[in-house]
């Protein structure tokens, strides 16, 4: 069984493998610990001189990264908690995705900065949270989020190999999770569909007409495809599922072909619901299709509280889906 | 009582309650995080034996012993019952459950989980109380790794340049969670201060009353109005960063047990206070826990939604 | 005459005649400077001891005032140009917005930090965006900028005497603009109304039946108004005018009213598109009101140039929203 | 042609465009802002007489004299008719016009107009170089004001521990904005470097041949791989920081310019060679000047519309 943790770990083996330029850089990185999350496991062990274990220093590390791409190298930079991005917004924002178009494509920057974002393990406030909605939409950044369709580690190559910086979103709980493959388990009764390249959605379409459209990505997916077959088990309602792995820029243009058979739009994502990725996604939606009921599932916004009672009030979870659903 | 029972009494309340937490967490009772303060408690009970009750502190997210300790050096006393019913995410946490092990807050207590961000804050109050002549000073502590954060350079900065009642408290245990010093700290950490001419109190120790000794003037310097000054605590942290994930070797873990606060200061009390000491924590702790334990978890009210919606 | 940097210069006056509480800290406030947007000339002359000019240190200067709130001062604090927040973003996320809520409500954090954003004056890349976006919806946080319309001072006032912390953002070309009075000059065609307290919106109520509402904030009203003049005087289109000054947390009553009546939504702003203010209010609209038309007038996704060519066909212009008003 | 009538030939270079570009200002013919180098150009042209012309540049806000003194040690020359287009917005300038005068790139030169964001990149560069093993070196420029900046410290870290071929010069003009640095820097310059273990060169002059010196040092510790260092340059503004905000006595403005570079450096040129520089750069700067501005604005293309949605 291949866990999204072991794909992303062995893509990053791989390209360490086949490109000298790459380089992995970020706190605790190093063998036998290898990364809070393990992603990073072995890498320092193979290739002793491209894995930079770093002091606590986000926004240094970034701008590490920066130079580093700006001058022939590839790096891959991981952010321990995603909570931190916080710490790297200015140089994400003002240099590394300025640099660019503000230098007028006279150079590139091609790296790679990855964040374990997410919540619902008790961690708390400063450890839960899914911040990548603020990174949406920064100009010259692309935000990349695996899921545990398709390949997680082919898609974080895909980061790797884009010349220009990327911010990579794993949702700590996906880490354990297995690859999900069409057609198999509980998803045997939708028929997946996919496309975009090199960041590929998925469009899981139901057994019978759908009545409406969610859209997800990265862990959520998992509760958005239990409240599906929820929702059509129990309620004879059923759903298109959209999957994103490019969250940012938007490209929603599957999103709209589902839409314009079902008008109606759910937007599910574990980041606080003002200003979240529903929220573009929602505005692209009305502006392309007439006609459109729109409901988003999504964090309250509030801090995400220690205490597992709280945090299960204030993260999204199956019944909430299936609560928005059910009222259109 | 002598002044040695009680501070052996507080450290020993530190190494317990750490101790009983690991045990819950490793029986699953316990979810989420923690970060002991085994090896270390020397550090904050000697600094607390010389502070002002309503002096303020930000802690880190090694922050029970620190908690325990402050509460120790108050009149209303801690409460390790608060702090375990927070740890178990109860409504009767010292915040209601919403911060956990990382997030607390209690009179002039406050901790967070961010490294390095709480400086700036730590200089803000410390402004605050010279602007309107409290006579407080303000603690804030960090580990070596939290060198590494650029927010601390800026504190140091404003806190030198405006005098500031602030003590920077440094706990050196070696390791930055599995990052040893060489790694992560280049030149020297009493260097990271006077290169902002903040005078700096450095311990190479694990005894208590060094310790004490040592903040005792530091203490005296920040509060007479000198302006800031740092205390450098080498020491050393005996369990796991947080839970699972320690990477030295046995031998090295064996190595710093010598270290041992609790053994160093023990045989200045006769074993009867020893006895004494042990058995009134481990009442105080039994309570603690259980009390904390049949408490309820908080649940999320309407007002509560939206946090911003309200003025 | 009195212009909207005299407006919020008096209210600081005012309130730190009033109350001793009051600190302001920041980038070379002192005198004769008196602050690169001269929104602080006067304080240190008169309150020497509570106006502290500070290091070039953002994230210090916020932590500071943060510090400074809990522990019972009153901190305003400026941020020389709004390109900077990106410096503040942890202190603001991860510390000043988030300690209310995460302690239990047993503290507050009473913080003004101020930030001129915006262009149009060819600063260039770093010294022209407006990246309140960033931080509108972040749980714990308000962020209020004013307009031209009513009292600046009043809001700034209103922004100091809130117990949690507030981003209040002034364009800089504000500054010089006069205060607009309801049923004067340009704007006599249109009705006024008001309300939303402590933060106010108003409604400019066009001479005939409103054909769509234009929601906008900031300096981008003077734009909005244009248009709506242009749209009025040349194409017989007739617009409500939305005008917010509380931008986080969203409260859009008023707007829906209009909407109801129009069914189509135009928002300006002049941050860059993806996930700006519009698109929050986009989502809250089309989710309240059915049958909704939407377009935005936003920035480009890009960095803002330099030259001013660049710069005019980057940021958002009158002529615009005339097109996107006589696009539905 | 000696070296010293180089040397002479670049500071007047600097200074004569950097007095056209006021007077543009001046008379409304460029807009947005701009900050000049005069009164500093010493340390430029010092520096870059003792550079590889393939070596990197990391600069800050005040980057006109930087970039022109770097040109002047590069086979291809620098260009002051593309720096001059660039401040004008023209398509020709050195990025096309999008960047205007705090943020140009040129081969191996780069700018930005954040204070100290600016280091952490150029530390990543010599990360770069240094890997790269290109034996190219990487100097980043940053202000006496930078020194608040947190991500400053960072990266001296960094560099350090790293072992990085980064040159951190630090022009210190005793002025950030209109702050004085006893206002805004604490404790010592030098120390800041210290700290972390870099070695200091430190020199207070504005003389070109003292800082070539000095530079000289500095630049070969560098690049003989034995880390980084700092350069400390003791100089002087003369002008306002960026157009009309000087708060500065007239007394003071008046007794700063007995540093001025030019002056100190001129009695080692013969007045003919001084006749032949100050002839020479007016014909450059004219040329540059009249080209530009009469050189097409930018357009933006459909597919400058939105940066990202192609890969
Ligand atoms: C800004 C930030 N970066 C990273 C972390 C993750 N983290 C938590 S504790 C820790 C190590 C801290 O080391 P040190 O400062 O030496 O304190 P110690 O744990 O040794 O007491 C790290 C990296 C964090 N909490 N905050
Ligand atoms: C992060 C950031 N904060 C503030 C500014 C605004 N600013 C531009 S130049 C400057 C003063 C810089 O002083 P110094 O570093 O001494 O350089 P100098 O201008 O004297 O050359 C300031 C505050 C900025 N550009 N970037
Ligand atoms: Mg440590
Ligand atoms: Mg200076």
């Amino acid at each position: 069984m291949t866990t999204v943790l072991d794909s992303l770990n062995s893509a990053l083996h791989s390209a360490m493998e086949s490109d000298p330029r790459l380089y992995v850089l970020g706190e605790d990185l190093l063998d036998p610990y290898g990364g809070a999350f393990k992603v990073t496991r072995g890498l320092s062990t193979r290739f002793p001189e491209r894995v930079l274990t770093t002091p606590i220093s986000e926004a240094a590390i970034l701008g590490a990264a920066t130079g580093m791409a700006l001058r022939g190298l590839r790096p891959v930079a991981e952010i321990m908690f995603g909570d931190f991005v916080t710490l790297i917004a200015d140089q994400v924002v003002n240099h590394a995705a300025k640099f660019r178009w503000m230098y007028n494509d006279q150079v590139r920057v091609p790296l790679v900065v990855r964040a374990p974002m997410g919540g619902r393990r008790g961690y708390g406030p400063t450890h839960s949270q899914s911040l990548e909605k603020m990174f949406l939409g920064v100009p010259g950044l692309k935000v990349i989020a695996p899921s545990a369709l398709g390949d997680p580690g082919a898609l974080l190559l895909a980061a790797i190999a884009d010349e220009d910086p990327v911010l990579f979103v794993e949702h700590k709980l996906l880490y354990t999770r297995p690859l999900l493959q069409a057609g198999q388990g509980d998803l045997a009764d939708f028929a997946l569909e996919s496309g975009g390249d090199p960041f590929p959605y998925f469009v899981l379409r139901p057994p019978a007409p759908p009545r409406l459209t969610v859209a997800t990505y990265g862990y959520n997916f998992e509760l958005a495809r239990a409240a599906a077959l929820e929702l059509m088990m129990e309620h004879e309602i059923f759903c298109d599922l959209l999957v994103f792995s490019q969250l940012s820029p938007f490209d929603l243009t599957p999103l709209f072909a589902s839409l314009t058979q079902t008008r109606r739009l759910l937007t599910v994502e574990e980041g606080t619901l003002t200003l979240g990725w529903g929220a573009e996604v929602a505005a692209r939606a009305v502006e392309t299709v007439s006609g459109l009921q729109v409901r988003r599932v999504a964090a309250r916004d509030l801090p995400i509280a220690n205490s597992r009672p709280l945090e299960d009030a204030i993260l999204p979870q199956v019944a909430d889906i299936v609560a928005a659903a059910r009222s259109f | 009582m002598t002044d040695n029972f009680a501070l052996y009494r507080t450290m020993l309340l530190i190494r317990r309650f750490e101790e009983r937490l690991l045990a819950e967490f490793s029986t699953g009772k316990l979810v989420g995080t923690t970060h002991t303060y085994i090896g270390q408690e020397a550090d904050a009970v000697g600094i607390f034996s010389v502070t002002d009750p309503d002096d303020i502190v930000f802690s880190n997210h090694r922050c029970h012993g620190h908690f325990l300790a402050y509460g120790a050096s108050s009149p209303q006393g801690s409460d390790p019952y608060r702090l375990a019913a927070e740890l178990m995410g109860k409504a009767t946490g010292l915040v209601g459950g919403r911060g956990g092990s990382q997030h607390i807050q209690w009179r002039n207590f406050y901790s967070n989980g961010i490294q390095g961000g709480i400086v700036p804050v730590a200089a803000g109050m410390a402004l605050a109380e010279k602007e309107q002549q409290s006579g407080k000073i303000v603690l804030v502590f960090i580990g070596d790794g939290t060198l590494g954060e650029g927010a601390l350079y800026e504190s140091l900065n404003l806190a030198a340049l405006w005098r500031l009642p602030l003590l920077v408290v440094l706990e050196n245990n070696r390791y930055a969670q599995t990052t040893p010093v060489e790694l992560a700290v280049a030149g020297s950490m009493a260097g990271r201060f006077a290169a902002f001419g903040i005078p700096v109190w450095e311990r190479e120790t694990s005894d208590v009353l060094e310790i004490q000794s040592a903040a005792r003037e530091a203490v005296a310097h920040v509060r007479f109005g000198a302006g800031p000054a740092a205390l450098i605590l080498h020491t050393y942290r005996f369990m796991a960063h947080s839970k699972g994930d320690d990477t030295r070797s046995p031998e090295e873990l064996t190595r710093i047990r010598q270290f041992d606060p609790l053994t160093i200061h023990a045989p200045r009390l006769s074993p009867a206070e020893r006895d004494a000491a042990e058995a009134e924590v481990s009442a105080l702790l039994a309570e603690a826990f259980s009390r904390a334990a049949s408490d309820p978890f908080p649940a999320l009210t309407t007002d509560h939604r939206t946090l911003n919606t309200e003025h």
